[in-house]
């Protein structure tokens, strides 16, 4: 089975690009779905971006990381509108937990052990 | 009284006019405390919801507010959108194969006021649109009917209050107290729209 | 006085530079010294950039965050040698932790200020 | 014994040689349990100090030490960078001023030592290059001189003890157990850094 993918929302499309290459670069076998910036690729998030990148999460579900309160507005509407179940939310911070999150899955994680981990570092972040 | 497909889709159009007037009010308010888009998502959002309603077809007052919920998650943008999205949304599941009447409109806005709070994690008393959707609930509580005139005037009333408020959610939170002595700019939109709701009303 | 600087210490350019967007575009005001990635732009750290973004700081000193281990000490070192006095390490996430840190510095908080406000939000944070 | 410029430039040459020998097993060792640049990492800093360092005039060992601090941190990269920095940088401040002696050389690996914990946030145990450098300290705190061949041997040693650790600093943390039965990279560069100092002190 595939790996859990990691999904970013966030206001910037630089952010998500970074924190993909850094994944794709530092660890390496886990897809990284992305919705940064806003439709015309400034500050600000674009719900349509945000379902788009969840369209695309692959059968090991994935875990969700966003930056801002509207943000996780826009993600966790997402997830309820396209009623996904193998997909979690975690307000882990997105470029420290994105990381995490990347080299748990690239080792075969589950969603939820992922998320064990997050919540052993970061705190509570499942919500 | 009920609302049918015709005066929903009025409600809305005539919500686009006021946004679109007050368009740099809003954005102005949202400078003081915020990023100053708010003008400028809901003129975005509402636009596209005056150009696209009118020209449809809806069986019934559900599926206008089901597209307007659309349009407005996919065009408002910032927090507003995800904000007015659920409100409409929720609106629309809930009256979803009913007529309108007073009961029914008390549920939806109900349930309006329930997504805000779980999408905002926010309650009254926060400086946010709540502070307006929550008190047109109450007043919806104690009437029967829709009662245009009585909507309004709560939720004026209800939009002047937020000016003494410190702001606990959203991006005017960062300013603290600093946020006081300011209007919120998500609550003066809600007051437009329900203030576009009761001019419907009242046109019949 | 001018305002507190935000310092940013990243293995990605894209991120560094999706935060300062961010910031200039939400916040304003607040100028960002930013070393991102390598020196050849691909992701790792680079201590001369680092320095350089030390050396941009001004007058009413810096916040400075970082994102994974080596940026930290990288940071660190760069601190100690440069022999700072005003300029500050936090360890909250870099993204939302100088978002919120510009929005304090904007209204004119001072270093001390934009720490205890940080700390308040992400727990303890000044090493 | 002392250790004099010319020598300490010789070992770094040496250091070189063998990291330049040796790049793609160190890197092999990072990919194992980090991210597989450690021996890029080491072979382009190392490379840069064995160019520069035959070339300039020196007062003391100290500015020797202090020329390869800074060409590590500019050019290494990575954790590696700054920690190899630091250790190069408090051997420097150590030795300020001093002829290096086996006294003084052990206050300066102990200011490295010192140096990389602080750095590092880490101690011994936690499979990182301290568990070379802390152990070599040991054995410098029982001899009175520079003793090449049990700074090596005791270098060799404790390399070796890595493979049973659990590495809990560094990238290789993320693996937790999984980080067992393989040697950390940064101790087996560390072993040939000593190893090179134990050759560089043979040859007198
Ligand atoms: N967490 C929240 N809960 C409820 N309402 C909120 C929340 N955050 C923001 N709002 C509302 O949204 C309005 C701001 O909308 P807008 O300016 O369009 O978005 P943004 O703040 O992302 O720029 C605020 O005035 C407030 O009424
Ligand atoms: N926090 C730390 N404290 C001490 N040594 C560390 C620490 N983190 C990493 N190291 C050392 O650095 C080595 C890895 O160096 P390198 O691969 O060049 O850097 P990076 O891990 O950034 O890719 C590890 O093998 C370990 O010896
Ligand atoms: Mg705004
Ligand atoms: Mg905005
Ligand atoms: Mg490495
Ligand atoms: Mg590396």
């Amino acid at each position: 089975m595939a790996n859990v993918d990691i999904v970013l929302v966030s206001h910037s499309e630089k952010i998500t690009e970074g924190i993909r290459f850094l994944i794709e670069e530092m660890v390496g076998g886990v897809s990284v779905q992305a919705a940064g910036g806003n439709e015309a690729g400034g500050i600000g998030t674009s719900f349509d971006k945000v379902q788009n990148a969840f369209k695309n999460v692959g059968e090991a579900g994935a875990v969700v990381f966003y930056d801002l309160g509207s943000s996780q507005m826009n993600a966790e509407m997402a997830i309820e509108m396209l009623e996904l179940e193998n997909v979690h939310l975690s307000s882990a911070p997105i470029v420290e937990g994105a990381y995490l999150a990347a080299v748990e899955s690239s080792v075969g994680k589950s969603v939820n052990e992922i998320l064990e981990e997050l919540e052993i570092e970061f705190g509570k972040v499942n919500s | 009284m009920e609302l049918d497909v015709r005066q929903t889709v009025d409600w809305m159009v005539k919500a686009n006019e006021k946004v679109q007037e007050q368009k740099d009010y809003l954005s102005q308010l949202d400078r003081a405390i915020g990023d100053g888009d708010h003008g400028i998502n809901m003129a975005r959002g509402f636009q596209e919801i005056a150009n696209t309603l009118p020209n449809e077809e809806f069986e019934e007052v559900s599926d206008v507010l089901k597209k307007t919920a659309t349009i407005v998650m996919s065009k408002v943008g910032g927090a507003s959108g995800p904000l007015y999205g659920t409100a409409f949304l929720k609106m629309s599941m809930e009256s979803k194969g009913s007529n309108v009447d007073g009961e029914t409109f008390e549920k939806m806005v109900g349930a309006a006021v329930e997504g805000l709070k779980q999408r905002g994690k926010a309650k009254e008393g926060e400086k946010t649109m709540i502070d307006v959707w929550s008190p047109v609930l109450d007043v919806l509580k104690e009437v029967s009917e829709i009662n245009g005139e009585k909507i309004r005037e709560a939720a004026h009333t209800a939009m002047e209050a937020t000016k003494d408020m410190v702001a606990t959610k959203g991006r005017a939170a960062y300013l603290k107290e600093r946020s006081k002595d300011h209007l919120d700019p998500g609550s003066v939109s809600s007051y437009y729209l329900f203030e576009a709701l009761a001019e419907t009303l009242e046109k019949g």
